[in-house]
C-alpha cells in the first residue's frame, strides 16, 4: 500500500466502522432474511426427432429419444407454492451489496476495499469485454464470412445456407494479423498499416457525417423566422426568443474565431458569446444533477430492499 | 463556525448528499408530480398509443448497468405499453452490457404479465450488435446481412416476424431508450431523418438538453431523465389501470419504478440549493472583510 | 522508410479519400458503414494486445512483489477466471434452435456463471462508480460554483433556476406568479417568470443557442482535423520514421 | 423458404375470403421508383379503403407484385387476379396509405396491388395503373449541394494549408489553456510528480481521440524536454498501440529516445467505469501534479476532475462532448470548448501548415454566419409578407441547400422535370 501510513485515529475509526458493518449484516441475514432470493424452478426438454443427417429437436419428452433438458429459474416472492432458496443467487446479492459498499467506501478516502474492489472491476470487465468482442466481432462478423460452414456447425446454427466466403472479409483478417503482429520482437512498426487504415476511414467517415448531420442539419434547425405570426397575429415573445437565439449563435461562433485577437468589437462580441456559453453550461449542470442523484437512489434502493429488504 | 465551514470536509458534503437521498427512499417520501397536459411524457404515449394495434416496432436498448436507475423505468414502461397494444416488438442493443435487460424485458415484463404473447410472433430480440452508428445506418438498408441471425442464433428467414422484412424501413415507429452515443442522436441522423421513420426516445438527463433541437421532428417526443419517466408512467396507468397488475419481485422492474425515485430528487436538489448558496455566503463574507 | 511511414501515409489518404467519393454514389454509399463495421474484427483482435499488456504487467508486478502485488494478483485472477468461463462457455445449455449445442447459447444466458458475474459483480461495481457522481456534482457545486466573475455567476446562477425548475419547489416558490400566459406581452412576461418555465426558457432558448454554436464549430473542427490526417499534414499518430 | 409464413397467411385469406362477404379494396394505388438508389426501390402508396375506419374493421393491406415483361408499355395489363396468384411481398398494419418494396431489381417492370384485410377475408386487389421500372442512379443526386458545401469547406482549409506552406501571415490568437500546457509540466517536473493524460473512453475510431493523440505528441514532446514521467493509461487497445507509436516519436523528436518507457502507456479495461475506478485509484495513490484529459469523454468527467482537484494537480481538459463541458469548465484549471480542442493540435505544434488549418476554419464559419443570416431574413420575409416567391426561397435554402433535395426545387420536380414513370 503506497499510501503514508495511517494514523492511529484513522486506523481505529476504521475498525470501529468495520465492525459496526459486520455485526449489522449478521443481524440483518437473521432478522430481515437479507440478501435471499427464492426462485421456482421450470425444466424444459427438447428430444431427437429422426436420426443422423435428418435429426431435428422438438420441445418436449418423448421416450426412448436422446433428450437434452434444463432448468430454467425464475424469481418469486417467499411464499409462492414451490419456491425454493436460490443458493447461487442469494449469495450473488451479498457479494453485489459487499461490492457496491466497497466502491462507496472510497468517499471515506482511499483504502484496501476500494482498492480490492477496482482490483476486480478492471479485470473482471476487461475480460467481459474481451469475451463479448470473440463472440459478436470475431464470431458473428468475421468467422461467418471466412469459414461459413464450420461457423454454421459450431457456433452460428441459424446462419443461412446461401450465406458463403466474402473475400472482403480478408481485408480486416489480414489487417488484424499485420496488428497482432506487434507482439512479435521484430518489424512492429507493421502495425502501422492497419493503423493507418483505420485513422484514414475514420476521417473520411467523419468528416462527411458530421459535416452533414452537425454542420447542415444545425443550421437549418436555426433558420426560423425572426417575425412570428401565429394564429391571433404578431407574436411578440417568439419573435424575441427567434431573434436572441440567431444572435446568440452569432456571438458564440465569433467567440470560436481564431484568426482575430479577442479585442474591440470582435472582443466584446466574443464576451456575449463566452457569457451564453456559460448559461448553455449552467443549464446543463443543472440539469444533469437529477439523473446522477436517480443513479444513487437506485443503488440505495437495491441495499435497502433487494438486499435488505427493509422497504 | 465560519471557519468550520470555509474548510469543510469533502466528506461532509457527501454525507450529507448520502442522507438527502437514503432518508426519502427509507420513509417512503413522495411530493406531487404534476403531468402537464400536452407535455412529452403524453407526446410520447400517443405516439405509441395512437399506432394501429400490430404495428411494427423497433425497440433499442443502448444503455447499461450504469444508467439503469434512469433507464430501466421507461425501458420497462415502452415495453409493457407496447405489448398492451400487441404491437410486434423488434429489440435489439447496440452497448454490449445492455443486452441482459432485453433479456429481463422479455422474461420478465412480457413473461409474467403478458404470457399470452409469443417469441417470434410478438416479440424478438436481435441482440447486442457491435458497430455503433454503422449498425444504425446499415440497419435501414438491410437488416439480414447485417444481424443474420436473432439472439438465440435462429435464421432471421426462419421467424414469421422477420421473414418479410428486409430493413428497418419496414417499423412504423422506433424507440430509443439510450445513455449517450451510440443513442438517440444517432437514431436522429442515421435512420429516423434519412428513412423518415418516427421516433420516440428516452434519455439521461445529461443527453437531453442536446435533444431538445431535435422535438418534434423527427423526434415525436422525449421522456428526459427520470422525471420524464415518472411522468409516463403516470401517464400509462391512468390510461391502462390494469397495467403491472403481476407480482414482479424486483422492484425495479415494477410498473411504478420511476415514480418511487422521485421523492429523493426533492431533498437532493435541495440540498445543492444550499450547497450553492452556502458557498456563495462565505465567498462574499470573506471578500467583503478582505480576508 | 518507405514501408515505415510512406505507405501508411498514402494508404490513409486514399481510403479516406475513396470513402468520401464513394458516398456520393448510391451503389457505394454504404461503404463508410461498412469499413466502421469491419473495424469492429480490427478493434476485437486489437484486444489481445490490450489484454496481453494488462495480464504482463500485472505479472510483472506479482513476480516482483512490488508495491500492491496482492491487488495485482487479484485482477489477474478475476480477467483469468472470467475469460475462461465466458470464452468456453462454461454452464451455458443450448438454445431451442440446437439444444445440445451450447456454443450458439447468448454469451450472457440468464443463469449461466457469466450471468452471474453480470449480475452480481459488473453491474453493482460499474452501476455504483456511476452513482458516485451524485456525491461529486454536490462537492463541485460546493466548491466551484462562486460568483467571482460575470461568467461564473451565470453559470451558477442558471445552474440554481434549473435545479429548482426541475422540482416541485420550483411550482410552490413562484405560485404567486399568474398560472395563465393571458394575451398581453406583460402577462406573459410575469408567468415566464415561473421557475418551470424559466428552466423551458432557459433550455430552448440560451441552451438551444450555445449547443449549437459548439456543434457547428465542432464539425468545423472535425472537418479540419480529417483533413490535417488525410494530406499528410498531421502524421503524429504515424510514429517515428526510424 | 422466405416468404413460406405469408404463403400459408395468403391460402389462409383465400379460403377465408371464399366464406365471407369481402370488404372494400383500398382505391388509387400509385408506383413511383426510389430516387438516388441503386434501383432496388419502389415506393407504393394507396387510399384508405372506405371500411378502414382506424378501428380495426381492416386489419391491415397487404401488397402483391407481377414482374411485367419489358416490351409492355407503360398502361399496366396485369390483373387482379395474375396478382392474386402471386405471394405477398408485404403487409402494413391498418390506417397506413405507403409501403416500399425494398426488394426490387433495376431495369425490371412491375405492376403492383394493394388489397385489405380483415378477420373475415382478403378484399378484391386494387391494381396500379401504372407500371414502374425502378433505375439505378450513378450520382446521387440529392447530395449535389452537400457536395459543393463539402468542397468549398474543404477547399478552403486545403488553400490556406498551403498557403502557410509558401510563407503566408498565418497568426492566431492565443488560447488560455494552451499556453498552460508547458507550465502545468513544468511544475510536474519541479515537484517531482508525473504527468497523467487521459485520451478519453472511445475508440481511435472517433475522431475526438485521433485530436487527442495529437496533443499527446506535443505534451509528451515537452514531458521528455523536461524529463516529466508520462503516464497515458487507455481504455482501448488501439488507442494504446496508437499512444506508444506517438509518444515513441515524440521522445525521439526531443531527442530522448532513451527516456521512453512503453509500459507508462498501457491498457486498463474497456468498460467505462473498470476504466474510471482505475484512474481514480491511481491518481489518489500516486498525485500527478498535471492531468491533461483530452479526448471523448461521458460521466466520467467528473469523477477524474473532483478526483484530480482533491489531490491538488493542474488540470487541463478538452472535450468536443458538449455534455461533459460543464463539468470540466467547473472543476479543471482550464478548458478547451469544442473547436478549440481540435485546434490545441495545431497550436501546440507551431507548425504553419497545421495553424493554416485553422484559418480554413474560420472561413467555415462565416459561411455558416452567412447562411444562418440569409435563412432567417427570406424565412422573415416570407412570414412577413406571405409572398409565394420568398417561400420559395427559404424552402429553397432549407430542404436544397442545407437538405437532400439536390439541385431542382420540389415543385418542379412534380412537374415532371424527374418523372419516375416511364
Amino acid at each position: 500500500m503506497s499510501d503514508a501510513p495511517m494514523t492511529t485515529n484513522a486506523k481505529t475509526g476504521w475498525m470501529i466502522m468495520i465492525a459496526v458493518v459486520v455485526l449489522g449484516m449478521i443481524l440483518a441475514w437473521f432478522t430481515l432474511d437479507a440478501g435471499k432470493v427464492w426462485v421456482t424452478s421450470e425444466t424444459v426438454t427438447f428430444s431427437q426427432v429422426g436420426v443422423d443427417d435428418q435429426a431435428t429437436w422438438s420441445e418436449g419428452a418423448i421416450a426412448g429419444a436422446p433428450q437434452v433438458s434444463w432448468v430454467v429459474a425464475t424469481e418469486v416472492k417467499p411464499d409462492t407454492v414451490g419456491a425454493t432458496l436460490s443458493t447461487n443467487r442469494t449469495i450473488g446479492v451479498w457479494l453485489a451489496a459487499i461490492l457496491t459498499l466497497f466502491i462507496m467506501s472510497f468517499l471515506a478516502g482511499d483504502n484496501p476495499f476500494y482498492k480490492t474492489a477496482e482490483s476486480i472491476v478492471i479485470g473482471v470487465s476487461a475480460a467481459y469485454w474481451m469475451v463479448l468482442s470473440f463472440w459478436t466481432g470475431i464470431v458473428d462478423k468475421l468467422l461467418v464470412n471466412i469459414i461459413p460452414d464450420t461457423t454454421r456447425a459450431w457456433a452460428v446454427p441459424g446462419l443461412p445456407e446461401s450465406a458463403q466466403f466474402n473475400w472482403i472479409y480478408l481485408i480486416p483478417l489480414v489487417l488484424s494479423c499485420m496488428l497482432i503482429w506487434r507482439l512479435s520482437p521484430k518489424g512492429g512498426w507493421i502495425a502501422r498499416w492497419p493503423l493507418a487504415f483505420v485513422i484514414g476511414t475514420t476521417a473520411g467517415f467523419r468528416l462527411l457525417s458530421h459535416l452533414e448531420s452537425d454542420f447542415l442539419l444545425q443550421i437549418k434547425s436555426t433558420i426560423t423566422s425572426l417575425y412570428v405570426v401565429g394564429a391571433d397575429g404578431f407574436q411578440f415573445w417568439p419573435s424575441v426568443s427567434a431573434v436572441v437565439i440567431l444572435l446568440s449563435v452569432l456571438c458564440c461562433l465569433v467567440y470560436f474565431f481564431f484568426s482575430m485577437e479577442h479585442k474591440g468589437v470582435v472582443g466584446k462580441t466574443a464576451r456575449v458569446g463566452i457569457y451564453v456559453l456559460m448559461v448553455t453550461f449552467g443549464a446543463a449542470f443543472g440539469l444533469t444533477v437529477m439523473g446522477r442523484i436517480t443513479l444513487l437512489t437506485e443503488r440505495f434502493d437495491f441495499l435497502f430492499d433487494d438486499w435488505l429488504h427493509l422497504l | 463556525m465560519l471557519n468550520y465551514l470555509r474548510n469543510l470536509d469533502r466528506r461532509i458534503v457527501f454525507l450529507l448528499m448520502g442522507l438527502a437521498v437514503a432518508l426519502p427512499i427509507l420513509f417512503k417520501l413522495s411530493f406531487p408530480e404534476p403531468v402537464p397536459e400536452g407535455s412529452q411524457p403524453y407526446h410520447v404515449f400517443d405516439q405509441i398509443d395512437n399506432l394501429p394495434d400490430g404495428s411494427r416496432v423497433l425497440i433499442s436498448f443502448d444503455f447499461d448497468p450504469g444508467s439503469q436507475g434512469e433507464l430501466l423505468p421507461m425501458a420497462m414502461g415502452f415495453t409493457r405499453h407496447c405489448a398492451q397494444k400487441h404491437h410486434k416488438m423488434y429489440f435489439m442493443c447496440l452497448w454490449p452490457l445492455g443486452e441482459p435487460f432485453v433479456e429481463d424485458a422479455m422474461n420478465i415484463v412480457i413473461g409474467q404479465e403478458y404470457p399470452d404473447l409469443i417469441y417470434g410472433e410478438d416479440f424478438m430480440s436481435f441482440g447486442y450488435k457491435p458497430g455503433a452508428e454503422a449498425v444504425i445506418k446499415n440497419c435501414i438498408v438491410d437488416m439480414k446481412t447485417l444481424f443474420i441471425t436473432d439472439s438465440r442464433k435462429t435464421d432471421l428467414n426462419k421467424i414469421p416476424m422477420t421473414a418479410n422484412i428486409k430493413s428497418a424501413k419496414a417499423m412504423d415507429l422506433i424507440i430509443n431508450i439510450s445513455a449517450g452515443d451510440p443513442g438517440t442522436k444517432q437514431w436522429v441522423q442515421y435512420a429516423a431523418t434519412p428513412a423518415g421513420i418516427p421516433l420516440v426516445a428516452g434519455c439521461t438527463g445529461v443527453q437531453a438538453p442536446l435533444l431538445y433541437p431535435y422535438i418534434p421532428n423527427p423526434l415525436k417526443g422525449l421522456l428526459p431523465a427520470i422525471k420524464g419517466a415518472a411522468g409516463y408512467e403516470q401517464v400509462l396507468i391512468a390510461a391502462y389501470p390494469e397495467m403491472g397488475a403481476a407480482d414482479i419481485v424486483d422492484s425495479k422492474y415494477s410498473s411504478k419504478a420511476a415514480l418511487q425515485r422521485m421523492g429523493p430528487q426533492f431533498v437532493a436538489h435541495l440540498l445543492m440549493v444550499s450547497f450553492i448558496l452556502l458557498g456563495n455566503f462565505i465567498y462574499f463574507y470573506d471578500k467583503k472583510g478582505g480576508a | 522508410m518507405i514501408a515505415k511511414r510512406t505507405i501508411p501515409l498514402l494508404m490513409a489518404s486514399a481510403v479516406g479519400f475513396l470513402l468520401i467519393l464513394t458516398y456520393f454514389i448510391p451503389q457505394t454509399e454504404q461503404w463508410g458503414a461498412d469499413a466502421m463495421e469491419m473495424f469492429i474484427i480490427l478493434a476485437a483482435a486489437a484486444m489481445v494486445l490490450g489484454a496481453g499488456n494488462l495480464v504482463m504487467m500485472n505479472l510483472a508486478k506479482v513476480s516482483r512483489r512490488s508495491e500492491g502485488w496482492g491487488y495485482a494478483a487479484i485482477t489477474l485472477i478475476a480477467f483469468v477466471v472470467v475469460l475462461v468461463i465466458g470464452l468456453l462457455k462454461i454452464g451455458a445449455h443450448g438454445t431451442a434452435v440446437s439444444p445440445a449445442n451450447a456454443w450458439p447459447s447468448n454469451p450472457v444466458q440468464e443463469g449461466s456463471p457469466f450471468w452471474w458475474i453480470y449480475q452480481y459483480g459488473l453491474v453493482p461495481l460499474t452501476a455504483t462508480m456511476f452513482a458516485m457522481l451524485a456525491f461529486y456534482i454536490a462537492s463541485a457545486a460546493f466548491r466551484a460554483f462562486r460568483a467571482k466573475n460575470v461568467e461564473a455567476s451565470l453559470l451558477l446562477g442558471t445552474a440554481f433556476i434549473v435545479l429548482l425548475g426541475q422540482v416541485y419547489a420550483g411550482y410552490w416558490l413562484t405560485d404567486f406568479l399568474p398560472a395563465d400566459p393571458g394575451d398581453t406581452a406583460w402577462s406573459q412576461f410575469l408567468n415566464g417568470l415561473r421557475l418551470e418555465n424559466l428552466t423551458q426558457m432557459i433550455m430552448d432558448v440560451p441552451q438551444k443557442a450555445g449547443n449549437r454554436a459548439i456543434t457547428i464549430g465542432i464539425a468545423l473542427g472535425i472537418v479540419s482535423t480529417s483533413l490535417k490526417v488525410l494530406l499528410g499534414v498531421d502524421r503524429s499518430y504515424l510514429g517515428s520514421a526510424d | 423458404m422466405r416468404h413460406i409464413a405469408y404463403a400459408m397467411l395468403a391460402c389462409v385469406l383465400a379460403f377465408e375470403a371464399m366464406a365471407y362477404a369481402a370488404i372494400a379494396p383500398p382505391s388509387n394505388v400509385q408506383t413511383a421508383d426510389t430516387p438516388n438508389d441503386v434501383g432496388n426501390q419502389v415506393d407504393v402508396t394507396w387510399s384508405l379503403s372506405p371500411d378502414d375506419n382506424g378501428k380495426g374493421a381492416v386489419k391491415g393491406y397487404v401488397i402483391y407484385r407481377v414482374t411485367i415483361d419489358s416490351a409492355e408499355g407503360l398502361e399496366s395489363t396485369a390483373s387482379a387476379t395474375s396478382l392474386a396468384g402471386s405471394e405477398p411481398i408485404g403487409d402494413v398494419a391498418y390506417g397506413k396509405t405507403d409501403f416500399t418494396d425494398e426488394n426490387t431489381t433495376a431495369g425490371t417492370m412491375y405492376t403492383y396491388g394493394v388489397a385489405a384485410v380483415n378477420t373475415s377475408g382478403t378484399s378484391d386487389i386494387a391494381v396500379a395503373a401504372l407500371n414502374v421500372t425502378p433505375r439505378m442512379e450513378y450520382i446521387n443526386r440529392g447530395k449535389l449541394w452537400f457536395g459543393i458545401i463539402m468542397l468549398t469547406i474543404s477547399g478552403v482549409v486545403i488553400w490556406y494549408v498551403r498557403y502557410a506552406k509558401r510563407g503566408g501571415d498565418v497568426k492566431v490568437r492565443k488560447i488560455a489553456g494552451l499556453e498552460a500546457v508547458t507550465e502545468a509540466v513544468g511544475r510536474a517536473t519541479e515537484m517531482g510528480r508525473e504527468v497523467l493524460f487521459v485520451p478519453g473512453i472511445l475508440d481511435i475510431n472517433d475522431i475526438q481521440t485521433v485530436a487527442g493523440m495529437t496533443v499527446l505528441a506535443s505534451v509528451a514532446k515537452t514531458a521528455a524536454e523536461y524529463d516529466a514521467k508520462l503516464e497515458v493509461p487507455t481504455a482501448r487497445s488501439l488507442v494504446m498501440t496508437t499512444a506508444r507509436e506517438t509518444v515513441e516519436a515524440a521522445y525521439l523528436a526531443a531527442g530522448r529516445p532513451d527516456a521512453y518507457d512503453e509500459n507508462n502507456i498501457y491498457y486498463l479495461t474497456d468498460e467505462q467505469f473498470g476504466y474510471t475506478a482505475g484512474i481514480q485509484g491511481k491518481m489518489v495513490r500516486d498525485k500527478p501534479a498535471a492531468c491533461f484529459y483530452m479526448g471523448a469523454f461521458y460521466a466520467e468527467s467528473l469523477i477524474l476532475a473532483e478526483t484530480g482537484n482533491s489531490i491538488g494537480a493542474i488540470q487541463i481538459a478538452g472535450t468536443a462532448m458538449p455534455s461533459q463541458l460543464p463539468f470540466f469548465v467547473a472543476a479543471c484549471d482550464y478548458t478547451l470548448i469544442g473547436e478549440e480542442f481540435f485546434a490545441a493540435s495545431a497550436y501546440l505544434s507551431g507548425d504553419a501548415q497545421q495553424l493554416g488549418s485553422l484559418k480554413g476554419q474560420d472561413v467555415g464559419k462565416v459561411i455558416a454566419a452567412a447562411l444562418l443570416v440569409l435563412g432567417c431574413f427570406f424565412a422573415t420575409l416570407a412570414m412577413a409578407t406571405g409572398s409565394s416567391s420568398m417561400i420559395a426561397t427559404q424552402d429553397y435554402i432549407k430542404n436544397n441547400i442545407l437538405g437532400n433535395e439536390g439541385f431542382v426545387p420540389a415543385a418542379a420536380a412534380e412537374t415532371g422535370i424527374e418523372g419516375d414513370n416511364e
